[in-house]
């Protein structure tokens, strides 16, 4: 019986993977082959050519950027198989997911599971045609890790909230549309008196200033709310669950951080295939510099091992169901690996790895320094790694707490 | 913890019974203070292959299950973490040479044995006092062996060796010709160099050129589970100590500065626990093994290194004391670090492996 | 901290005081935004030259005040903390090198005018993107320099270099023959790749074959100051950050595991200055110098790495803005690092010099 | 003036080399030449041949063993200078201390600063004679790093104290003739209700039991007191001044323990030196493994600078008088790169040096072994790792208690 099924599932996998490429052949531009950017992940500026448009539209229009999402909110409906062809189809032919942006990654799916049926029905889909890009209204100037100190206030007004008080670390405030925050709803109690709403960016009395990181780019903003009005069908879940829901939504900027694309994209070229551009090599083809080989590979097989509990959370997630405790884990290690990569790149490359702008440098060279200085937040936000271990020994340990 | 078969399971919790019952760290104790060279319990090894564990990776053609190496690893993991002294891991590393190597005679005469227990076999490979392939100096000339092998695991127990020759790898029968020196280490198990002269031996054919470097790939993945089994039990134990031991007023668990620390060391854990079940799997699927059990034994070389000794700071003055169990850890775990390849060698081959 | 003369007391106390008063990073931000490609202020190097430290390492015979390298350093550190753009390093590089091996004509020309502040000089060895003196191809016939020198320090406000050529060291003035090409790195100071075409060079004769090496050893212990300076202020800026921060109703400074962290960096800083200060002094005493600034380098690019990571880490997220200075610092840090001899370079060296 | 002074110290110290010089022509025993155990700190067995008899006595009879002790106690009553002399000149004919022990290292110094003329008249010179041993009655069973939660009870008899408890990590208990103790005399208050008072081992009620440690030696006991008498006259300082006399006593044991003479000898040999005898060396006599040559030039370079701190602690202390802060920075950072050291020996060797017991192993290797093993108290014992940490932070940096 069971083999009957399976083969079932192959002809209807075979049936489908031919769909896909019939879609990729009509619909992928050779020009945009292997472009798309490694920081999808992060809501960049939203310069598009017609090209990109047409394309972004094309996937976005099944719903194929979101392929897990419900059909009848615009996603594609589809099965966790069905998923994974679409990944190795794209890869294939060097196509990019063009829906991205912490629409998908995090504000999408804690909707799908919080908000009501008017407000999925009308959020997501704009979120799977990647029409309307969202930000995070999570971080204030005094709550770094200690998110629920947060002080933003919304006075309840009948018909809507008025909101005062200022946001920090908006990522990509200046380019969005839409603000998923948390706010404080009730002085009384911490956790309790903080509520989850959506706020649209271009509302009155909502101001943005980028922020300068010390990588010289700026994908944050300080974002300032001075009395403004919070219709009250933009409130997800009740009142006081905003501490709930936001937490649960930060479970899966987690995985995305850590487990997620960008870093394995990050991690895509072997160190070592670098390393043999710009030190010297033996008749043997090994790098002559055993010391850095041997750094090289400690990294390396560290970031195996990465990999591979990233692909053990997954499956334990599937099997007991809900983000497995790994999670956690992962988030820590992966950003730390990262963080080591960037730092061994540049003893590889010297120099030349430490370029801030010029003609002199690659692309790449420079990419990676930037990366290198901004990766230095991948172990501060979306919980830091010291709450992490907070977590990690008290959560799934079960070490008290010292306080 | 990888996803399992029924049988799996089956197996993994028979196991995890058997050490914690008959087979707790108080069993090496007597098996240590009896003082014997073979270092074990023989009638401990019976009810082992009695349960079918010897011939796990063995096919049921000879007497084996076939269940593979990951069923294999789950039980040398729980045999680790109460460093049961046994030749397991020695008998399946030797029996997967013979599996590898072995021609359908060679199969059919010593697998069965194997399987059944009657009989306890090694490899020996090394010559020196690092792990080093390219430097064998050991030879055969008319079916005669002759060469020293040093340090080799389980070497009094066994009377079959499989011993790596310049030109392959070799069946060599304990008698004429094979003198022992025994060489005591810090785990207290058996460990010898042995010396052939002109010992009968008979090669193992098949493998193809790779065939050392495949065994050693398996011996590779099954000190890992049984190092995955240490780190957990020294994890675990650790973290029950900390929970119940009160200093300065406060439970030791309460203090972040070692909050921190366990869950630096659980990370690494999980790391060490996602590559070495990978080792294993790798094996039984034939897909990447090279590769995938230096990951492995790299991993469970760093994780066992590191957390052998926090296993001793975080216990404090009691881990110190030979009463304590940690110490045994300890001393077991550097020997199987050194065992099929340091991490520096390790790291060298995932190098060479990845073409830098 | 070492036990100073009363002159040295009294010169560092003058230039921590200028540092923290005329010279705070505020001033670095201009430099910074003014993007000259001299990046530093030639005011605030005047008022340097004009206290003296232009000449610290000069004999007075020269116009310089002779107090050494412990004093230079001293003087280095302070700037360092404030992250004080200036040719100062570069330019006493520079005339250790003339008074190594420079002719009495040589040093009655130069060395008053470096101490004077008048002319600014730097050394140019690398060729390539790592430091590697074995693999210099400049070469110099009749009296003319031509090579290729890469990421030169102050080369656009140097007047004069001191370049590494296959048989020794020249010098050459800025002119004909000398073409630079800016590098612009991640320290926002003055970097350039020089093309030397025929450019007029003179040698200096003396010093002997080790006199490339002897003037590395120089540059080593004076990074190593500035490099000092700088993990000393990205520590106790932090210190007192986490004193003043509150997170979940607590100060930072009270969680242990930022304590126990803070003591880690502490000790290592404790390493490094204690490094630091006997490579400055055996340059003075001209004993062990090889060895010395050796340990001093490597403990600095070790230490500095680790707390200018750390910096940013316990600053959170806004020690990730071009806002606060602490970014500066971690920017600053790799190009020293690298500078004279990165880690596993210095390591090869101390190896070789202890015969293994 | 000053060059003056200079010339007199230096006939002074020339007229005193020659007397060491001569001293140890007639009295060093050429067979003792460069024998003495590396653990002389730690006190052993007290087997001794007539030969070592002699030269300690000799040595103990000039007070030249603790040469900078006051001559009225039977020390040297010599200056720094003079101390190093003694060292220089002993070294050089490899002549080792035969005064040594917890008495020389820790209880001297503390009785000399905190006991009264009879006390001191009547155990230093013993000590400086390296006549009577002394063991340390610190921690208990349930105090280990919290020492001052100790339950020892001393109960005031009017001449006497009625001592019952139960001390462990006596070191050297069996073989030692006299305990300095710090015992409780008052429940109400926890460190205020501590004593320092010196117990006689075969006082009636000493009970001692070796306690077996990892590496299979037995230097430390477990010490049982059952109604042990110990006279008035044995109390050091006031009653209730125990935890400062008892403080003061841990800080020479840390000094000992890191910058101490015990560590510098086990740095003694090169790892460099080592590894050649072991592994493979090129034509230039450099080690061909370079990985490995890295990481002992590491370890080299932070025991250098270690020991440059260690020299800067000492001139610190000279300046500013007292025990310098850098001495905790000196014990966490000395018994770090000593367990290091140890790890990379075991590395250096592989199993050749992972020796138990057996001819084919060398001595040098089966005590590296052992001190492998021992060593991996260093940093739990004198105050462990983690009790250093607190104390940079919080008496150094001055961050504030996390309580």
């Amino acid at each position: 019986m069971a083999t009957q099924l399976e083969s079932d599932d192959q002809t209807s996998e075979d049936a489908f993977r031919t769909e896909v490429r019939q879609f990729l052949a009509t619909n992928f531009p050779d020009e945009l082959r292997c472009t798309g950017n490694m920081l999808a992940g992060l809501d960049g500026p939203t310069d598009e050519n017609p090209v990109q448009k047409k394309w972004r539209e094309a996937v976005g229009g099944r719903g194929w950027g979101t392929p897990t999402w419900p059909k009848e909110y615009g996603g594609g409906g589809l099965t966790k198989g069905q998923t994974r062809i679409i990944e190795h189809e794209f890869a294939k032919v060097g196509a990019y997911n063009p829906i991205g942006g912490m629409g998908v990654m995090m504000f999408g799916p804690t909707l799908l599971e919080y908000g009501d049926e008017r407000q999925k029905l009308e959020h997501i889909p704009p979120i799977c045609r990647g029409e309307i890009r969202w930000c995070q209204g999570y971080s204030e100037p005094n709550a770094g890790s200690d998110l629920a100190n947060l002080q933003t206030f919304a006075v309840d007004k009948g018909d809507h909230y008025l909101v005062n008080g200022q946001k920090t670390w908006t990522s990509g405030g200046q380019w969005a549309d839409k603000c998923f925050a948390i706010v404080r709803t009730d002085r009384s109690d911490k956790h309790k008196g903080i509520s989850f709403m959506l706020i649209d960016m271009d509302a009155p009395g909502v101001e943005v200033r980028p922020i300068t990181m010390i990588s010289g780019t700026s994908p944050f903003c300080e974002t300032f709310f001075t009395d403004v009005k919070v219709p009250k069908e933009n409130l997800v879940g009740k009142e006081g669950q905003g501490w709930t829901i936001g937490k649960r939504l930060l479970q899966h900027e987690r995985t995305n951080i850590s487990g997620g694309g960008r870093l394995a994209g990050m991690m895509g070229q072997s160190l070592g295939d670098i390393a043999k551009k710009y030190c010297e090599t033996g008749g043997d083809g090994a790098l002559v510099n055993k010391v850095l080989r041997d750094k090289i590979a400690d990294l390396e097989i560290r970031w195996n091992s990465f990999l591979l509990t990233a692909r053990r959370a997954v499956e334990e997630s599937k099997a007991q169901g809900g983000v497995s405790e790994i999670s956690s884990v992962l988030k820590k290690v992966g950003t730390k690996l990262a963080q080591d990569r960037s730092e061994l790149l540049i003893e590889i490359r010297g120099f030349q790895g430490l370029g801030w702008e010029g003609d002199e440098f690659g692309d790449d060279e420079l990419e990676d320094v930037r990366g290198w200085l901004f990766g230095k937040a991948a172990t501060i936000y979306g919980g830091s790694t010291e709450v992490q271990n907070n977590i990690i020994a008290k959560r799934v340990l079960g070490m008290l707490d010292h306080q | 913890m990888a996803v399992l078969s029924e049988e799996q399971e089956m197996l993994r919790n028979m196991a995890r019974d058997w050490a914690t019952k008959e087979s707790p760290v108080a069993e090496f104790r007597k098996v240590r203070a009896a003082g014997q060279p073979q270092a074990y319990n023989a009638y401990a090894y019976a009810a082992m292959a009695e349960m079918g564990w010897a011939g796990i990776i063995i096919p049921e053609a000879h007497g084996g299950s076939d269940f593979g190496f990951l069923s294999a690893g789950l039980v040398v993991e729980e045999l680790g973490k109460t460093l049961t002294a046994s030749p397991l891991v020695a008998t399946t590393i030797a029996a997967s040479a013979i599996l590898l190597g072995g021609s359908d005679e060679q199969k059919a005469k010593w697998l069965p044995r194997l399987a059944s227990g009657e009989t306890v076999a090694t490899l020996a490979v090394e010559e020196g006092t690092h792990c080093d392939t390219s430097a064998i100096e050991t030879s055969v000339s008319g079916g005669k062996l002759t060469g020293k092998k040093a340090f080799v695991h389980e070497a009094h127990g066994a009377s079959l060796f499989v011993v790596a020759a310049k030109d392959g790898l070799y069946l060599v029968e304990k008698g004429d010709g094979v003198s022992l020196t025994t060489r005591k280490l810090t785990d207290q198990r058996s460990h010898a160099d042995i010396q052939f002269a002109g010992a009968a031996a008979e090669k193992l054919e098949g493998g193809g050129d790779s065939l050392l470097g495949d065994v050693l790939d398996r011996a590779r993945v099954l000190s890992a589970a049984e190092m995955l089994g240490m780190a957990q039990a020294v994890f675990d134990t650790t973290l029950d100590y900390l929970k119940q031991r009160v200093q300065f007023n406060q439970v030791l668990a309460t203090f972040q500065a070692l909050q921190h620390r366990m869950a630096d060391l659980f990370a690494d854990l999980t790391q060490m626990r996602s590559a070495v079940e990978a080792g294993l799997q790798a094996v039984d699927s034939g897909f990447g093994v090279a590769r995938a059990a230096t990951i492995a034994k790299a991993e469970a070389n760093r994780v066992l290194h590191a957390i052998s000794n926090q296993g001793i700071q975080l216990h404090g003055g009691i881990g110190m004391t030979d009463e304590f169990n940690v110490g045994f850890y300890l001393k077991r775990a550097r020997v199987l670090e050194a065992s099929w390849g340091s991490s520096s060698y390790l790291k060298d081959r995932f190098a060479r492996l990845s073409g830098y």
